[in-house]
């Protein structure tokens, strides 16, 4: 893929604390060319888009995997549309353009409906706006009615009161964090075997390059199960990454010390299948 | 108004003896209280006292309580009575919103983050939902935007999703208050200009992509 | 009525135009505000506001207001506005105190919840702290607990925080004596685990528990 030109110094600001997520980007970028959801110029909001994640990713920023993992759904899908140059008006000729049109409806239906939700969370935020001048009558209650309660049963000692304390101010289990995939789902292809997959084709052997690694993929969800996959891998630093130029080919090599490394040490939040292509 | 009968032994109320009685209540509530609550304790039928509600309200609103469209003669109150959340409560009119916000300054939340509001906006319209079902509307992880508004009130956990055992979320009553709704169904329609969104519940049931 | 001056730019405003703001103030305030504390945010004399206070006053006891003693033409509310303590609050009307009652005590426990348990331990051991600093520990929101706990005389408002402006609750000293403890320092330590018997007096002095 060739690098893209610089188009963000066209004043598109970079900070990510402005968006709250893919689609909030997406649907900037598209505002801001003053575009139609379903007529994007595909090839240069994929380009800003691009740009944007990697300014974010050069300004400090960290991104936790799940974070990163669906902005890298949608640029995956994007590029692809874009080297296909699979516009609106594109000619259907085989399978694969069939598969990228469904690509790109799935993700202009997805964007509707974000764009939909965001639009009722601005009307909330009015009504509740609007609300906050009225005030509840919320007064203390008198004496005379307090003094009628019934009269409580006490049962609660120093000691029980510590132990119900103690266990409040615990700090809580660390609870596992939701990857918000869910929405993909259709044929099932799991992080773990692509993991596996790719340790089968990499161990031991010759470096490949990601687009190699990808080839047979017959879904882009494939191929982001597998970019998640390599992810976790060079978390375990099984393998490194090699990019002589930004968006140039990625060439993957094994470097494992650890020589038991399998697919299954792929963290547990993809113990579910990765679903493939579907929505909520 | 709804006809919930009263127990055998009640008699008729005319609205305007419950109003005295009524009004006292509302004096001493400290969040919404239903008809059905006031007409137990003033054991009277809940029609009546409904009507005796309705009437109050208009009485503040500056109507007298005949029913006659025309008739204001009387003085709009500083203080409203309003149908939330499923039952009554008294409230300062918004008008006067700059002299009260300076006898009442605690209390008053902050805003919500844009984050919190577009997850506060799935959990209104497709609840009970996951935070893995909000999560992939919004695009993003909401955990910790999620816990921020089970905080605020706003939202509460609501039993188990069967499939993945993972929690569900709905809003709660205290929502309704907030926005000012009586029931959930008087959200607005959502984006009903986009057509699409309506079938996207099919294309994600079917599975086929 | 007492003749404390207004300042001089005040103009004078008649009683009619007070009372939709004097009401909305008076609906909400918690505590008897003062005609000196409602003149300056009202920015009236605070003869006039004296002189509207006293006509609702008696406008809620079924008075008009033109002052003429026999005009009992309006209907005496359910609430009242009373003067007490230096200053005014509206009250229920004390002739329907029996039925305040039923509604208050109607439905009410002798019992503390669970919910409401752990609350009041968290109380405890991080007071000064507001219900936004409970929620966020226990995870829900706390906001008719803590106003149980209020009703029944355990905790009460202690101030403000003075970053977010919200309420901090303390525990009072019944519920000290429902303990069977003199002091708050009293309370078992709960943290830091198996702590050194030197330390207790520190941690008690600090008051962080």
């Amino acid at each position: 893929m060739e690098s893209p030109p610089l188009e963000s110094a066209t004043g598109f600001n970079v900070q990510l604390e402005n968006f709250t997520g893919p689609f909030d980007l997406l649907l900037g970028l598209i505002s801001k060319h003053e575009l139609d959801i379903t007529e994007i110029a595909l090839a240069q909001v994929t380009d800003e888009f691009i740009a944007y994640i990697r300014a974010a990713g050069e300004s400090g920023g960290e991104w936790a995997l799940d974070e990163a993992s669906e902005f890298l759904v949608v640029a995956a899908t994007l590029l692809d549309l874009k080297a296909a140059r699979l516009l609106p008006s594109g000619q259907v000729e085989d399978e694969e353009d069939v598969a990228l049109l469904e690509a790109r409806d799935l993700l202009f239906a997805r964007l509707l409906q974000y764009k939909a939700f965001k639009e009722v969370a601005a009307n909330l935020d009015e009504r509740l706006t609007d609300e906050s001048a009225r005030f509840p009558r919320d007064v203390p209650l008198e004496a005379q009615f307090t003094a009628l309660l019934p009269k409580l049963l006490w049962k609660t000692d120093a000691a029980a009161l510590a132990a119900l304390a103690t266990k409040a101010l615990e700090p809580r289990e660390a609870v596992a964090t939701d990857v918000g995939l869910d929405h993909l789902h259709g044929s099932t292809v799991s992080v773990r075997d692509e993991a596996e997959n790719l340790r089968a084709l990499l161990a031991g052997g010759h470096p490949h390059s990601f687009r190699e690694l990808t080839a047979d993929a017959s879904e882009i969800l494939v191929v982001v199960a597998r970019f998640l996959a390599l992810l976790e891998m060079f978390r375990d630093a099984v393998v490194s990454f090699d990019q002589v130029s930004p968006l140039g080919e990625l060439t993957v090599r094994w470097i494992a010390r650890d020589h038991d490394w399998d697919g299954s040490r792929v963290r547990e939040e993809y113990d579910d299948a990765l679903p493939v292509g579907g929505l909520p | 108004m709804s006809e919930v009968a009263g127990e055998g032994t009640e008699e008729s109320t005319s609205p305007r003896e419950l109003a005295g009685p009524l009004e006292a209540i509302l004096m001493v509530v400290g969040e919404p209280v239903t008809a059905q609550e006031l007409a137990e304790v003033l054991e009277a039928p809940v029609a009546d006292v409904e009507l005796a509600l309705e009437n109050l309200q208009r009485d503040y609103d500056g109507y007298t309580g005949d029913g006659t469209p025309d008739s204001r003669i009387g003085r709009q109150r500083g203080f409203e009575l309003r149908h939330v959340a499923g039952g009554w409560r008294i409230y300062s009119r918004s008008e006067f919103a700059p002299v009260v916000s300076r006898f009442v300054t605690a209390g008053q939340s902050s805003r919500l983050s844009q984050a919190a509001l577009e997850t506060l906006a799935v959990v209104a319209y497709r609840q009970p939902v996951s935070r893995a079902g909000v999560s992939a509307i919004r695009g993003v992880n909401v955990d910790s935007v999620v816990r921020t508004l089970v905080v605020r009130g706003l939202v509460e956990e609501c039993g188990m999703e069967p499939e993945t055992g993972s929690l569900r979320y709905r809003t709660t009553p205290h929502f309704l208050e907030r926005l000012g709704l009586d029931n959930i169904s008087e959200l607005p329609r959502i984006a009903p200009h986009l057509p699409g969104v309506e079938n996207l519940t099919d294309m994600e049931d079917s599975g086929t992509y």
